[in-house]
Protein backbone atom coordinates (compact mmCIF):
# COMPACT_ATOMS: atom_id res chain seq x y z
CA UNK A 1 0.00 0.00 0.00
CA UNK A 2 0.87 3.52 -0.76
CA UNK A 3 -0.17 7.00 0.47
CA UNK A 4 1.88 10.39 -0.64
CA UNK A 5 -0.13 13.15 1.41
CA UNK A 6 0.52 16.37 2.93
CA UNK A 7 -1.06 14.92 5.99
CA UNK A 8 1.42 14.53 9.27
CA UNK A 9 2.73 10.48 10.00
CA UNK A 10 1.56 9.01 12.85
CA UNK A 11 4.24 6.61 13.10
CA UNK A 12 2.92 4.23 16.03
CA UNK A 13 -0.85 4.56 14.70
CA UNK A 14 0.53 3.01 11.50
CA UNK A 15 2.04 0.28 12.89
CA UNK A 16 -0.31 -0.72 14.67
CA UNK A 17 -2.92 -0.52 11.72
CA UNK A 18 -0.47 -2.36 9.63
CA UNK A 19 0.22 -5.01 12.39
CA UNK A 20 -3.43 -5.86 12.48
CA UNK A 21 -4.09 -5.96 9.05
CA UNK A 22 -0.99 -8.71 9.07
CA UNK A 23 -1.92 -10.73 12.16
CA UNK A 24 1.09 -13.57 12.77
CA UNK A 25 2.92 -12.59 10.26
CA UNK A 26 6.32 -13.15 12.44
CA UNK A 27 7.76 -9.74 12.17
CA UNK A 28 7.70 -6.30 10.82
CA UNK A 29 10.43 -3.85 10.18
CA UNK A 30 9.29 -0.44 9.65
CA UNK A 31 11.94 2.66 9.09
CA UNK A 32 10.42 6.75 10.00
CA UNK A 33 12.55 8.96 8.79
CA UNK A 34 12.37 12.82 10.30
CA UNK A 35 13.10 15.84 8.89
CA UNK A 36 16.89 16.61 10.34
CA UNK A 37 17.53 19.84 12.33
CA UNK A 38 20.59 20.76 10.61
CA UNK A 39 21.45 21.40 6.91
CA UNK A 40 24.13 21.95 4.95
CA UNK A 41 23.83 25.67 4.72
CA UNK A 42 22.40 25.96 8.79
CA UNK A 43 19.37 24.93 10.58
CA UNK A 44 16.05 23.70 8.83
CA UNK A 45 13.18 25.83 9.71
CA UNK A 46 10.94 24.59 7.03
CA UNK A 47 11.53 21.55 4.41
CA UNK A 48 9.13 21.43 1.52
CA UNK A 49 8.77 18.20 -0.45
CA UNK A 50 7.14 18.03 -4.23
CA UNK A 51 5.61 15.03 -6.10
CA UNK A 52 4.80 14.50 -9.33
CA UNK A 53 1.83 12.79 -9.69
CA UNK A 54 0.93 10.28 -10.88
CA UNK A 55 4.79 9.35 -11.98
CA UNK A 56 5.74 9.71 -8.52
CA UNK A 57 3.63 6.95 -7.28
CA UNK A 58 3.94 4.67 -10.34
CA UNK A 59 7.94 4.65 -9.46
CA UNK A 60 7.18 4.03 -6.30
CA UNK A 61 4.65 1.33 -6.72
CA UNK A 62 7.04 0.03 -8.96
CA UNK A 63 9.62 -0.15 -6.44
CA UNK A 64 7.35 -2.20 -4.19
CA UNK A 65 6.70 -4.75 -6.89
CA UNK A 66 10.42 -5.12 -7.27
CA UNK A 67 10.67 -5.82 -3.77
CA UNK A 68 7.56 -8.12 -3.46
CA UNK A 69 9.40 -10.04 -6.11
CA UNK A 70 12.34 -10.35 -4.73
CA UNK A 71 11.25 -11.11 -1.01
CA UNK A 72 8.49 -13.32 0.36
CA UNK A 73 6.27 -9.98 2.21
CA UNK A 74 2.56 -10.56 3.55
CA UNK A 75 2.69 -7.20 3.30
CA UNK A 76 4.31 -3.50 2.43
CA UNK A 77 3.45 0.01 3.47
CA UNK A 78 5.17 2.94 2.14
CA UNK A 79 3.72 5.94 3.15
CA UNK A 80 5.67 9.63 2.26
CA UNK A 81 4.68 13.03 3.65
CA UNK A 82 4.88 15.90 1.12
CA UNK A 83 4.44 19.88 1.01
CA UNK A 84 5.90 21.78 3.84
CA UNK A 85 7.20 20.34 7.11
CA UNK A 86 9.48 21.10 10.32
CA UNK A 87 12.38 19.26 11.76
CA UNK A 88 11.27 16.55 13.41
CA UNK A 89 8.31 15.55 11.43
CA UNK A 90 8.14 12.23 9.89
CA UNK A 91 8.74 12.67 6.51
CA UNK A 92 8.43 8.43 5.46
CA UNK A 93 7.21 5.77 6.97
CA UNK A 94 7.86 2.59 5.66
CA UNK A 95 6.69 -0.93 6.80
CA UNK A 96 7.62 -4.91 5.71
CA UNK A 97 5.95 -7.71 7.13
CA UNK A 98 7.22 -11.39 6.85
CA UNK A 99 7.43 -14.65 8.31
CA UNK A 100 11.43 -14.60 7.91
CA UNK A 101 12.70 -11.28 9.32
CA UNK A 102 15.57 -11.33 6.99
CA UNK A 103 13.10 -10.73 3.83
CA UNK A 104 11.21 -7.89 6.04
CA UNK A 105 14.37 -6.00 7.04
CA UNK A 106 16.10 -6.36 3.26
CA UNK A 107 12.69 -5.21 1.65
CA UNK A 108 12.43 -2.03 4.00
CA UNK A 109 16.20 -1.50 3.55
CA UNK A 110 15.75 -1.76 -0.17
CA UNK A 111 12.68 0.54 -0.23
CA UNK A 112 14.29 3.13 1.86
CA UNK A 113 17.31 3.21 -0.98
CA UNK A 114 14.76 3.50 -3.94
CA UNK A 115 12.90 6.28 -1.91
CA UNK A 116 15.70 8.21 -0.82
CA UNK A 117 18.28 8.38 -4.59
CA UNK A 118 15.36 7.44 -7.47
CA UNK A 119 11.90 8.46 -6.04
CA UNK A 120 10.57 11.48 -7.63
CA UNK A 121 10.32 13.65 -5.24
CA UNK A 122 12.10 17.34 -5.50
CA UNK A 123 13.03 18.94 -2.09
CA UNK A 124 13.67 22.47 -0.58
CA UNK A 125 15.35 23.33 2.69
CA UNK A 126 14.94 26.99 4.10
CA UNK A 127 17.10 28.37 6.75
CA UNK A 128 18.40 31.46 8.61
CA UNK A 129 20.47 32.03 5.07
CA UNK A 130 17.55 31.87 3.12
CA UNK A 131 15.71 28.50 0.78
CA UNK A 132 17.70 25.82 -1.36
CA UNK A 133 16.73 23.06 -3.67
CA UNK A 134 18.64 20.05 -2.69
CA UNK A 135 20.34 18.14 -4.82
CA UNK A 136 20.89 14.07 -4.96
CA UNK A 137 23.98 13.05 -2.49
CA UNK A 138 26.79 10.67 -3.65
CA UNK A 139 26.06 8.24 -0.56
CA UNK A 140 22.23 8.08 -1.43
CA UNK A 141 23.78 6.61 -4.83
CA UNK A 142 25.98 4.20 -3.02
CA UNK A 143 23.45 2.81 -0.99
CA UNK A 144 21.12 2.23 -4.27
CA UNK A 145 23.66 0.44 -6.42
CA UNK A 146 24.25 -2.19 -3.69
CA UNK A 147 20.58 -4.16 -4.83
CA UNK A 148 22.03 -4.26 -8.43
CA UNK A 149 25.49 -5.06 -7.73
CA UNK A 150 24.27 -8.07 -6.41
CA UNK A 151 22.52 -9.80 -8.87
CA UNK A 152 25.57 -9.10 -10.92
CA UNK A 153 28.86 -9.97 -8.68
CA UNK B 1 -3.42 25.13 -24.82
CA UNK B 2 -1.01 22.57 -23.17
CA UNK B 3 0.14 22.59 -19.41
CA UNK B 4 4.06 22.43 -19.03
CA UNK B 5 5.13 22.13 -15.48
CA UNK B 6 8.27 23.13 -13.63
CA UNK B 7 9.50 21.37 -11.13
CA UNK B 8 12.17 21.73 -8.13
CA UNK B 9 15.10 24.97 -8.81
CA UNK B 10 13.10 25.17 -12.17
CA UNK B 11 10.32 26.78 -10.88
CA UNK B 12 12.55 29.61 -8.99
CA UNK B 13 14.04 30.21 -12.46
CA UNK B 14 10.58 30.48 -14.52
CA UNK B 15 8.18 32.32 -11.51
CA UNK B 16 5.69 29.36 -11.48
CA UNK B 17 5.44 25.50 -11.31
CA UNK B 18 3.13 25.25 -13.39
CA UNK B 19 1.14 27.36 -16.93
CA UNK B 20 -1.44 26.79 -19.46
CA UNK B 21 0.53 28.07 -22.60
CA UNK B 22 -0.46 27.97 -26.46
CA UNK B 23 2.85 26.60 -28.21
CA UNK B 24 3.46 28.32 -31.41
CA UNK B 25 2.96 25.43 -34.29
CA UNK B 26 7.12 25.97 -35.14
CA UNK B 27 7.52 24.18 -32.12
CA UNK B 28 8.00 20.86 -32.67
CA UNK B 29 10.18 18.87 -31.04
CA UNK B 30 10.60 18.90 -26.53
CA UNK B 31 14.18 20.21 -27.67
CA UNK B 32 12.88 23.04 -29.47
CA UNK B 33 10.43 23.43 -26.77
CA UNK B 34 13.28 23.60 -24.19
CA UNK B 35 14.92 26.11 -26.18
CA UNK B 36 12.06 28.77 -27.06
CA UNK B 37 10.82 28.64 -22.70
CA UNK B 38 14.55 29.03 -22.35
CA UNK B 39 14.54 32.53 -24.11
CA UNK B 40 11.00 32.99 -22.75
CA UNK B 41 12.08 32.90 -19.46
CA UNK B 42 15.48 34.24 -19.74
CA UNK B 43 16.69 31.22 -18.14
CA UNK B 44 20.39 31.70 -18.76
CA UNK B 45 20.37 27.48 -20.63
CA UNK B 46 18.37 26.51 -16.99
CA UNK B 47 16.17 24.87 -19.29
CA UNK B 48 19.01 23.69 -21.55
CA UNK B 49 21.01 21.58 -18.64
CA UNK B 50 20.79 18.00 -19.67
CA UNK B 51 20.19 16.59 -16.05
CA UNK B 52 16.81 18.31 -17.18
CA UNK B 53 14.36 15.60 -18.19
CA UNK B 54 11.44 16.00 -20.02
CA UNK B 55 8.14 14.30 -19.20
CA UNK B 56 5.35 14.15 -21.74
CA UNK B 57 2.12 12.99 -20.40
CA UNK B 58 3.94 11.36 -17.22
CA UNK B 59 6.62 9.98 -19.33
CA UNK B 60 10.03 10.14 -19.53
CA UNK B 61 10.84 11.06 -23.37
CA UNK B 62 13.89 12.37 -25.55
CA UNK B 63 14.24 15.77 -26.91
CA UNK B 64 13.17 15.09 -30.57
CA UNK B 65 9.53 13.70 -29.09
CA UNK B 66 6.99 15.41 -31.11
CA UNK B 67 5.35 17.95 -28.82
CA UNK B 68 1.89 19.04 -31.06
CA UNK B 69 -0.35 16.61 -29.01
CA UNK B 70 1.22 16.51 -25.63
CA UNK B 71 -1.62 17.54 -22.92
CA UNK B 72 1.12 17.75 -20.71
CA UNK B 73 4.63 18.49 -20.72
CA UNK B 74 6.95 18.75 -17.05
CA UNK B 75 10.61 19.88 -16.94
CA UNK B 76 12.14 17.90 -14.19
CA UNK B 77 15.84 18.59 -12.63
CA UNK B 78 17.55 15.54 -11.16
CA UNK B 79 15.44 14.09 -8.44
CA UNK B 80 16.71 13.90 -5.39
CA UNK B 81 14.50 11.06 -3.44
CA UNK B 82 12.32 12.38 -0.65
CA UNK C 1 17.29 0.62 27.52
CA UNK C 2 15.78 -3.07 27.69
CA UNK C 3 12.93 -4.38 29.28
CA UNK C 4 11.77 -7.71 30.28
CA UNK C 5 7.95 -8.12 31.08
CA UNK C 6 4.96 -10.24 31.12
CA UNK C 7 3.16 -7.20 30.20
CA UNK C 8 1.93 -7.62 26.57
CA UNK C 9 3.64 -4.62 24.07
CA UNK C 10 1.91 -2.22 22.18
CA UNK C 11 4.52 -1.59 19.41
CA UNK C 12 2.94 1.28 17.83
CA UNK C 13 2.92 3.10 21.50
CA UNK C 14 6.34 2.40 22.36
CA UNK C 15 7.41 3.40 18.73
CA UNK C 16 5.77 6.70 19.45
CA UNK C 17 7.27 6.97 22.74
CA UNK C 18 11.05 6.19 21.36
CA UNK C 19 10.76 8.81 18.59
CA UNK C 20 9.69 11.53 20.85
CA UNK C 21 12.50 10.55 23.09
CA UNK C 22 15.07 11.40 20.13
CA UNK C 23 13.64 13.90 18.32
CA UNK C 24 15.33 14.81 14.51
CA UNK C 25 17.46 11.41 15.32
CA UNK C 26 16.97 11.13 11.10
CA UNK C 27 15.94 7.51 10.94
CA UNK C 28 14.44 5.00 13.24
CA UNK C 29 14.31 1.42 12.35
CA UNK C 30 12.26 -0.93 14.51
CA UNK C 31 11.32 -4.82 14.32
CA UNK C 32 8.54 -6.13 15.91
CA UNK C 33 8.38 -9.94 16.53
CA UNK C 34 4.71 -11.97 16.68
CA UNK C 35 3.92 -15.12 18.07
CA UNK C 36 3.85 -17.14 15.10
CA UNK C 37 -0.13 -19.48 14.85
CA UNK C 38 1.83 -22.19 13.41
CA UNK C 39 4.51 -24.63 15.05
CA UNK C 40 6.57 -27.70 13.99
CA UNK C 41 3.55 -30.08 15.33
CA UNK C 42 0.53 -28.17 14.79
CA UNK C 43 -1.27 -25.04 15.34
CA UNK C 44 0.28 -22.89 18.68
CA UNK C 45 -2.25 -22.11 21.24
CA UNK C 46 0.22 -20.53 23.63
CA UNK C 47 3.88 -19.98 23.79
CA UNK C 48 5.49 -19.65 27.21
CA UNK C 49 9.13 -17.54 27.49
CA UNK C 50 11.63 -18.42 30.39
CA UNK C 51 13.96 -15.58 31.47
CA UNK C 52 16.54 -15.81 33.91
CA UNK C 53 17.28 -13.20 35.67
CA UNK C 54 19.95 -10.99 35.73
CA UNK C 55 21.63 -13.43 33.45
CA UNK C 56 19.15 -12.49 30.49
CA UNK C 57 19.19 -8.80 30.90
CA UNK C 58 23.12 -8.62 31.37
CA UNK C 59 23.63 -10.36 27.86
CA UNK C 60 21.14 -8.01 25.95
CA UNK C 61 22.50 -5.27 28.01
CA UNK C 62 25.94 -6.32 26.12
CA UNK C 63 24.20 -6.50 23.17
CA UNK C 64 23.18 -3.47 23.33
CA UNK C 65 26.91 -2.02 24.38
CA UNK C 66 28.02 -4.22 21.17
CA UNK C 67 26.01 -2.33 19.02
CA UNK C 68 26.46 1.11 20.14
CA UNK C 69 30.27 0.51 19.83
CA UNK C 70 29.96 -0.96 16.37
CA UNK C 71 27.59 1.75 14.80
CA UNK C 72 26.82 5.44 15.70
CA UNK C 73 23.58 5.61 17.77
CA UNK C 74 21.31 8.06 19.51
CA UNK C 75 19.38 5.49 21.07
CA UNK C 76 18.36 1.91 21.23
CA UNK C 77 15.06 0.14 22.99
CA UNK C 78 14.80 -3.94 23.65
CA UNK C 79 11.54 -5.03 24.66
CA UNK C 80 10.89 -8.56 25.20
CA UNK C 81 7.83 -10.27 26.91
CA UNK C 82 8.19 -13.38 29.15
CA UNK C 83 5.32 -15.53 30.30
CA UNK C 84 2.68 -16.94 28.64
CA UNK C 85 1.86 -15.40 24.96
CA UNK C 86 -0.82 -16.60 22.12
CA UNK C 87 -0.27 -16.64 18.56
CA UNK C 88 -0.13 -12.90 17.13
CA UNK C 89 0.97 -11.74 20.69
CA UNK C 90 3.73 -9.03 20.16
CA UNK C 91 6.78 -10.93 22.10
CA UNK C 92 9.76 -8.40 21.25
CA UNK C 93 10.48 -5.14 19.76
CA UNK C 94 13.48 -3.63 19.08
CA UNK C 95 13.92 0.23 17.68
CA UNK C 96 17.59 1.65 16.69
CA UNK C 97 17.62 6.03 16.07
CA UNK C 98 20.65 6.97 14.09
CA UNK C 99 21.41 9.74 11.74
CA UNK C 100 22.51 7.46 9.08
CA UNK C 101 19.41 4.87 7.78
CA UNK C 102 22.33 2.68 7.11
CA UNK C 103 23.34 2.47 11.24
CA UNK C 104 19.86 1.98 12.33
CA UNK C 105 19.18 -0.99 10.14
CA UNK C 106 22.65 -2.56 10.68
CA UNK C 107 21.77 -2.03 14.60
CA UNK C 108 18.37 -3.48 14.79
CA UNK C 109 19.10 -6.34 12.66
CA UNK C 110 21.99 -7.02 14.81
CA UNK C 111 20.10 -7.25 18.06
CA UNK C 112 17.65 -9.11 16.66
CA UNK C 113 20.08 -11.95 15.55
CA UNK C 114 21.39 -11.73 19.61
CA UNK C 115 17.77 -12.03 20.41
CA UNK C 116 16.88 -15.13 18.23
CA UNK C 117 20.04 -17.19 19.15
CA UNK C 118 22.30 -16.52 22.11
CA UNK C 119 19.69 -14.70 24.55
CA UNK C 120 18.88 -16.24 27.12
CA UNK C 121 15.57 -17.39 27.03
CA UNK C 122 13.92 -20.89 26.92
CA UNK C 123 10.48 -21.30 25.11
CA UNK C 124 7.96 -23.83 25.29
CA UNK C 125 4.80 -24.41 22.58
CA UNK C 126 1.85 -25.58 23.72
CA UNK C 127 0.00 -27.60 20.30
CA UNK C 128 -3.32 -29.58 20.38
CA UNK C 129 -0.36 -32.39 20.41
CA UNK C 130 1.13 -31.37 23.92
CA UNK C 131 3.69 -29.29 24.97
CA UNK C 132 7.61 -29.32 23.82
CA UNK C 133 10.52 -27.19 24.68
CA UNK C 134 11.81 -25.59 21.50
CA UNK C 135 15.38 -25.97 20.61
CA UNK C 136 17.37 -23.64 18.64
CA UNK C 137 17.42 -23.56 14.78
CA UNK C 138 20.31 -23.80 12.56
CA UNK C 139 19.20 -20.81 10.27
CA UNK C 140 19.08 -18.75 13.86
CA UNK C 141 22.79 -19.47 14.23
CA UNK C 142 23.82 -18.55 10.06
CA UNK C 143 22.08 -15.44 10.89
CA UNK C 144 24.33 -14.32 14.33
CA UNK C 145 27.27 -15.62 12.42
CA UNK C 146 27.17 -13.28 9.71
CA UNK C 147 28.34 -10.44 12.23
CA UNK C 148 31.75 -12.06 13.27
CA UNK C 149 32.48 -13.54 9.71
CA UNK C 150 32.29 -9.95 8.80
CA UNK C 151 35.52 -9.24 11.01
CA UNK C 152 37.55 -11.54 10.08
CA UNK C 153 37.21 -11.91 6.17
CA UNK D 1 20.28 -24.24 52.35
CA UNK D 2 21.29 -23.37 48.53
CA UNK D 3 18.77 -22.47 45.47
CA UNK D 4 18.75 -24.45 43.31
CA UNK D 5 17.18 -23.65 39.49
CA UNK D 6 15.92 -26.03 36.61
CA UNK D 7 15.59 -24.05 33.57
CA UNK D 8 13.21 -25.05 30.31
CA UNK D 9 12.79 -28.79 29.74
CA UNK D 10 14.80 -29.69 32.86
CA UNK D 11 11.77 -28.50 34.92
CA UNK D 12 9.89 -31.23 32.85
CA UNK D 13 12.42 -33.72 34.15
CA UNK D 14 12.98 -32.57 38.02
CA UNK D 15 9.13 -31.39 38.43
CA UNK D 16 10.04 -27.93 39.67
CA UNK D 17 12.05 -25.64 38.43
CA UNK D 18 12.87 -24.01 41.67
CA UNK D 19 13.95 -25.61 45.14
CA UNK D 20 16.02 -25.11 48.48
CA UNK D 21 18.35 -28.07 49.15
CA UNK D 22 21.09 -28.78 51.44
CA UNK D 23 23.69 -30.51 49.49
CA UNK D 24 25.89 -32.68 51.29
CA UNK D 25 29.55 -31.82 52.02
CA UNK D 26 30.88 -34.54 50.15
CA UNK D 27 29.29 -32.92 46.82
CA UNK D 28 31.99 -30.05 46.22
CA UNK D 29 31.82 -29.08 42.42
CA UNK D 30 29.16 -27.99 39.98
CA UNK D 31 30.10 -31.66 38.25
CA UNK D 32 29.36 -34.00 41.34
CA UNK D 33 26.12 -32.11 42.09
CA UNK D 34 24.95 -32.67 38.65
CA UNK D 35 25.70 -36.51 39.19
CA UNK D 36 24.35 -36.57 42.61
CA UNK D 37 21.25 -34.67 41.02
CA UNK D 38 20.87 -36.70 38.20
CA UNK D 39 20.23 -39.74 40.44
CA UNK D 40 17.75 -37.98 42.92
CA UNK D 41 15.56 -37.35 39.97
CA UNK D 42 15.79 -40.27 38.29
CA UNK D 43 16.93 -37.86 35.57
CA UNK D 44 18.44 -40.65 33.33
CA UNK D 45 21.37 -38.25 32.47
CA UNK D 46 19.30 -35.39 31.53
CA UNK D 47 21.45 -33.68 33.93
CA UNK D 48 24.74 -34.89 32.89
CA UNK D 49 24.00 -33.60 29.03
CA UNK D 50 26.78 -31.74 28.07
CA UNK D 51 24.95 -29.22 26.31
CA UNK D 52 23.73 -28.71 29.78
CA UNK D 53 25.76 -25.44 31.72
CA UNK D 54 25.87 -24.94 35.10
CA UNK D 55 25.86 -20.87 36.55
CA UNK D 56 26.43 -20.55 39.74
CA UNK D 57 25.49 -16.96 41.38
CA UNK D 58 24.56 -15.91 37.55
CA UNK D 59 27.63 -17.07 36.33
CA UNK D 60 28.12 -19.56 33.61
CA UNK D 61 30.80 -22.56 34.97
CA UNK D 62 32.74 -25.25 34.25
CA UNK D 63 32.33 -28.91 36.66
CA UNK D 64 35.09 -28.05 38.37
CA UNK D 65 33.68 -25.34 39.84
CA UNK D 66 33.33 -25.40 43.54
CA UNK D 67 29.76 -25.19 44.75
CA UNK D 68 29.89 -25.00 48.94
CA UNK D 69 29.48 -21.06 48.78
CA UNK D 70 27.25 -20.58 46.24
CA UNK D 71 23.96 -19.19 46.95
CA UNK D 72 22.32 -20.04 43.75
CA UNK D 73 22.70 -22.96 41.29
CA UNK D 74 21.55 -23.10 37.81
CA UNK D 75 21.19 -25.73 35.53
CA UNK D 76 20.92 -24.43 31.74
CA UNK D 77 19.59 -26.30 28.89
CA UNK D 78 20.77 -24.90 25.25
CA UNK D 79 19.24 -21.32 25.14
CA UNK D 80 17.32 -20.59 22.03
CA UNK D 81 17.03 -17.04 21.93
CA UNK D 82 12.99 -15.21 22.28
Amino acid sequence: MLRISGDPIDAGLELNQFESRAPGAGGIVTFSGQVRPEAQQGEVNTLFLQAYSPMTEHGIEAAIADARSRWALDDVLVLHRIGEMKPGDTIVFVAAAAKHRRAAFDAADFLMDYLKTEAVFWKKESTARGAHWIEPRDADYADASRWTKKETV
Amino acid sequence: MQKILYFGRLSDVTGTSEEMLSIPAEIETAGALREWLDVRFDASGALLDPTVRIAIDSEITFDTAPVGDASEIAFMPPVGGG
